[in-house]
């Protein structure tokens, strides 16, 4: 049972992961529903409870308004993403939604073709079904990397 | 092999235009230089900037930060005064404060457990007078001379900032009336500290001060500025440096009275920065909530050497600059609002978050473009910059088209360095 | 079926992982039986047969000292870790037990909030089920990375 | 269902790291069909449609050709490989095999005892079913790193 | 103490040696020399191998690369020619191509949007003129005066070399008439660009370059090599330099009419490089189709200071060097074939990648042995190798045991960094 | 700016105070005081430790390690002796040595396989006489000339030592009776060797030197230490040097006799490293098993430079300190027992290594330490630390609340540095 949800939150997650890693920067606003919360925020602020984010976005458009604006109107240098995830937790809430945790490490990769560390952290997210479909109500990405390496372009 | 024995700023005639449209690309690299900055800058005639009175509210809070590379930690005292120290042991030289921020009326360095209280003076040393015919410290000890170094304190508007120097005038005339007119106008009621985001970039700290000084790029490298008419040519403008060594500086761009045609210009400048087929499923995001007398979409004010003060919208940012080596700097971006801000407008301030920042639509192009420079000069340092915008015409101070805050910068830069000197020497 | 029991062995590692990684380091013993192992010891050593460890325990009193002291006793830098598993496998052994490995990797955030590998390695457990749940009887992480940087405080 | 088949294929990539970072080099080629392929390849040529490579294997004999070579022939300093495998997507084909992507990071570990971020990369699998067990048809690692440190001796 | 402050060339007797036999460690970890070697070589009178033609070969197309370590873009003009210049904005000294490749006829630097031709040259200001009575440049910039810097570009053979220097001779003179006879043999018809790898080596440029003219440790590190009988002492081998400066060279092994008792030679040195258990299951990997008069399994041809041509069996390369500060070296395997090959025959090229390169079967152990030369030698600047086999026999050029090529290497490199001088002095 | 320019040690009156109470931080930062200090003594007159000979009990076996920062493999002999060579090939200097531990008879540099024995004399060299009419090495080459650079290599109580001094002392007469008592004390008989664990730390390895020579810290750094009456003010002490250069030293705590009231010392200084609602669950980690005449908790023995002798409870450690840079050391805990130990006895040492070591109860604040000290005094070369504690008694050593041995430490090392005479002038 839980295992069957297990399975499917993990084939959420890499879905979620080799969406951005592949580069499909259009499919990935349609991973939320339309009523949605994204957020990347660092650890040291959320350990505050302080809220300055890096990236806030209270609604589908946001989403899509960062890929348009990276696609259009952003300048940043190639560079390639890969998302690692581990750790995954979850519990499923009384609303029928479910509550999931898991740590996640981005290595990037510069033109010069040097692969480093560029963030770890925790995902935070709130998942529900939708039309069969499991999509994310709330994304939170509470990073530990708190300096930033140069810029921060692509979703995490 | 002169050139490679000598350090750079000894070569004759090194930074030898004095009117600052000249810079020898070795000030961005040079191990030398940076070193000499630390000393005639950061430990030199300058106050610098720690942090936001809002980040120590009560007694005892503190913040470990940087003057220059030096770990320095500012501190609320007992009496709700504010102290800084440097962050190394009297005894034998550990960092005494371990942590970012905290709260504590005694600091006591781990390593021998000596104590030290709020200001930085020496409380107390273990076993001081020995134990039992065990020897403690010597008779002629005076806890008095073995205080933590304490640097001269001051803030201004709740902006707090800390100076090395025994000469440097006091901070209010060190800031200038110009300057603190417009620091005023962003600081007029108490703020609240919203937290900070980093950003580490590599290249060097004075490419972002020529950054932040530059109106011209501002319409050019982010196209989202120009695009949602935010910041661009045509808007009316501020652009003005402190009266007295020019390395303060002031950008403000204000739409009202704006020229509407401006769109126009840049499509005869034929150049990608403004493209009309794009817009926002949310301009929330653009909202601008009138809350000043001048009403200008961008407020950029660079107080040397550590400090840069931004209003971009009803976003609100303290930027600190810390140099980390001469190819690093790191940048702390402490976002603030007012302390009698309804919900609905904090809410929008956190939401405009996102145009600043080490994600920021139009901040993420900054650092990417120093480091672009920072690659491109490495192996030229005898190499020169070309900063002519508007040099012929020093008094305009009205438009976004001009280099002459960079100009004021670098001569100001050249004096404090006493590069003005050796080049002098040099032709 | 084993893919159920595959399921249940990722769980519990994700679950181990996460505890270590929200700092719940009270309840990391809990996952261990009463008369358990756990070691921290380099390659090195084991290659060449040699038994010293960095951390050694034989109880799970062992495991509860080990907490305590890093609460009250041991002095180190804040340090966020995240924990990275990958590659496992397994073996239901003859008495019901299951032998477990898998590789892991560490990453280290400091204050200064950069984020760097502190540690790769093999994890080699024991795992048994006790009134109804999964457990670890032994887990002893070999690790790869013999230069252990600064120091090693919380457990892997 | 398809649940069980992404067990079964986590397993299969489970199995086929652990198999590299354990030495146990003899069993690479025993995951993969007689008539298989085989590549490492950067990115930077793939994007641009060419071809070259810096392993390409078009046979199994190949694959154990390289080994015999390693074990033999080539000098490299000992080093210590881990793989971690993350987003992993897949698609059944009418043929019955199944494509499957990943994302893979490999860190390196030095006789001196440093980690390091050696490569990350996609996997691009076909797998197929060979007398009930899943074996590797095809397996393209296309690479981020394009800067290759020292040098790559051990299959990705 | 004296030793610890002067540059290591500068103390006295520094490379001495004048035949090449002893080479000081020094000159593989030194920072100072690694600078001067900026300066005299690489901005010397020196041709640099920056690509092939086939990678550029469209109007418009242009590849990022360097010289030394400065940036340097090669492109194709519009008019079919070839052009190179510094990637170095002529405004404040942005890094203005920020891809690998592509194509563009004209190249806009992100910052201020500055735009320049495929040459190089100055196109664009924008606002140069100011807007609506606000200065632009002032009136006597003139835009011929700030173009990029660009060097002299050549081509031999479809390899593209650039210099900046103006007294180098012209490039074909630079690269000789022996040198040249070898690259028409590899180059003697169009080649088809199949892609690159890259290696990047913890160690010094020139242990790079005293490994590709080093035909003795080939027949014994490499036991791939010997075993296979593609690279073997007893071969007929050409080992030859220029016939000027001695910096380039040629090693190439001939199987034909091969002393096929060569097996034994390496068993009376009874050293592990030859293992007759070993065989291949699958040894297409070794075919060598016959494309050349000469049938040579190896072809290795170092021209100064950034290219070797290489042919092993039928596997073609143009490998590019650039130095990466004194400890690091990046190589770039630039694979090619012949435009008319059948689709076998560009299959086996393919496959016989397996070679060379990262992974090469018969290349890999080359980075392994440069890196453990530079960690043995770090801290003995002052100690020398010694480079003695063959040098009583300066003459023969028809073996593979000999260290001739590297000793000539050593020679020329003394003399372009005017080390002959100093340690003149110093003798 | 002569102070940038000019090595720090060579500034007038760097390093002035005579008695080793004043320290200057450059000492801890600089890379010409690094590169002088591998000089001066890792090559000059001292003895290094390069670890057990239990480590390497069989003929040809051996071990790759370093003297200072320069590679060094110690091995068996044929013949059972010690030898150690620098493991940079005579040839063209790769390390011929390419593991950390092995046996072997003959070692071949993989490069062009030259081979050379177990004392580092050279064996072969292929193709030396050439093959076949092609030229080899030269009539005049003579192997004899062309080993690897040879140490002095002699071994104490089991612990080898090697030095590439031939002026230094004997080693007996180096580490002197004082001390050689004390290791006596810990090698009473044959040891076996249990492995090593590896500890690397961005600090200067001088900062390791003060932290092992200062029972000050370890009573107040430690909670682990006081809280379990393992180490505290007021048991029974040992604080010694040796007699001749002062570098070596020795502290023991003894619990006999020990005033049972230290608790309240503690107290009475009110800090914090004494918390007496702390408890074990499982104590036997604490367990004492008496096995020398003196019953001591712990014994730290630093025999300079690069070994510390260790014993606390009853586990037992010889620890290698080795510089990495002026910024870093590893340091490598050799774990031992006692050829004779009881499973119970050898089982005990191994649960006691959670004491010691990377992650040890009693040790791992220790790298965390001599980093804050590194960070705090990065930007302050010139300061200097203050080292008073018990400097009026100079002979008191029968107490922990001394830093008396820190100071002969510097006393030491400014005479061995040549600093006392660059002061002397400076003065
Ligand atoms: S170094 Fe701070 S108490 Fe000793
Ligand atoms: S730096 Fe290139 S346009 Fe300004
Ligand atoms: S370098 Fe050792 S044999 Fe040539
Ligand atoms: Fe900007
Ligand atoms: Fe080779
Ligand atoms: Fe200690």
């Amino acid at each position: 049972m839980s295992h069957a949800l297990r399975a499917e939150l993990m084939a959420l997650q890499d879905e979620y992961i080799s969406t951005l890693d592949t580069d499909r920067l259009e499919d990935w606003p349609t991973m939320f529903v339309e009523d949605c919360f994204y957020e990347i925020i660092p650890k040291e602020n959320v350990d505050q409870g302080l809220p300055a984010p890096i990236i806030y976005c209270d609604s589908k458009k946001m989403l899509r308004d960062r890929v348009v604006s990276l696609r259009h109107a952003n300048i940043y240098a190639a560079v390639i993403y890969r998302h690692f995830v581990s750790g995954l937790t979850f519990a499923e809430q009384p609303d029928g939604s479910i509550e999931m945790q898991s740590s996640y490490l981005v290595i990037n990769t510069s033109q010069l073709g040097e692969s480093v560390v560029y963030q770890t952290g925790r995902y935070n997210d709130v998942v529900v079904r939708e039309d069969g479909r499991l999509r994310f109500k709330k994304k939170q990405c509470v990073y530990d990397t708190s300096r930033v390496q140069t810029l921060l372009a692509l979703p995490i | 092999m002169i050139t490679e024995k000598t350090a750079p700023f000894e070569a004759d005639g090194f930074f030898a235009e004095a009117d600052g449209s000249r810079v020898p690309y070795a000030v961005f690299s040079s191990q030398e230089i940076y070193d000499l900055e630390q000393e005639r800058i950061y430990r030199g005639p300058t106050w610098n900037f720690l942090g936001l009175e809002a980040e120590i509210p009560h007694p005892g809070d503190y913040k470990s930060t940087f003057v220059g590379d030096t770990p320095v930690v500012m501190t609320r005292t007992e009496e709700g005064g504010l102290a800084a120290w440097v962050n190394r042991c009297a005894h034998r030289g550990a960092m005494v404060c371990r942590t970012l921020r905290g709260n504590a009326t005694s600091h006591n360095c781990v390593y021998h457990q000596w104590s030290f209280d709020t200001k930085g003076n020496l409380l107390g040393v273990p076993f001081r007078r020995g134990q039992k015919g065990q020897a403690g410290m010597p008779k002629d000890f005076n806890p008095k001379e073995h205080n933590l170094r304490q640097l001269r304190v001051d803030s201004y508007c709740g902006l707090v900032f800390a100076t090395f120097s025994e000469e440097v005038e006091p901070l209010d005339e060190y800031i200038g009336e110009t300057m603190g007119g417009y620091i005023k106008r962003v600081f007029h009621k108490p703020v609240e500290y919203l937290g900070c985001t980093r950003q580490y970039s590599k290249s060097n700290w004075k490419l972002y001060m020529e950054n932040v000084k530059d109106p011209y790029h501002a319409s050019l490298l982010h196209l989202f500025h120009t695009t949602f008419n935010i910041f661009r040519v045509g808007m009316k403008a501020h652009c003005v440096t402190d009266d007295s060594h020019g390395l303060h500086s002031i950008i403000m761009a204000i739409k009202e009275g704006q020229d509407e045609t401006a769109g126009g210009d840049y499509k005869e400048q034929n150049i990608r920065s403004y493209d009309e087929g794009f817009h926002l499923e949310d301009d929330s995001i653009l909202a601008l909530v009138e809350e000043y007398d001048i009403v200008a979409t961008n407020h950029i004010q660079p107080i040397f050497p550590q400090l840069v003060v931004q209003q971009i919208h009803n976003t609100l940012v303290a930027r600190q600059l810390l140099p980390k080596g001469p190819n690093n700097f790191e940048l702390i971006f402490h976002f603030f609002g007012y302390a009698d801000d309804t919900p609905e407008l904090r809410n929008l301030r956190i939401k405009q978050a996102n145009l600043v920042g080490p994600a920021g639509y139009i901040s993420m192009e900054d650092t990417e473009a120093t480091e672009l420079v920072q690659q491109g000069t490495v192996r030229d340092g005898r190499e020169t910059s070309v900063i002519e915008m508007a040099k012929h015409e020093p008094d305009q101070s009205n438009t976004l088209i001009t280099e002459k805050l960079i100009r004021s910068f670098w001569r100001g830069y050249r004096k404090l360095m006493k590069f003005d000197q050796s080049s002098a020497q040099g032709a």
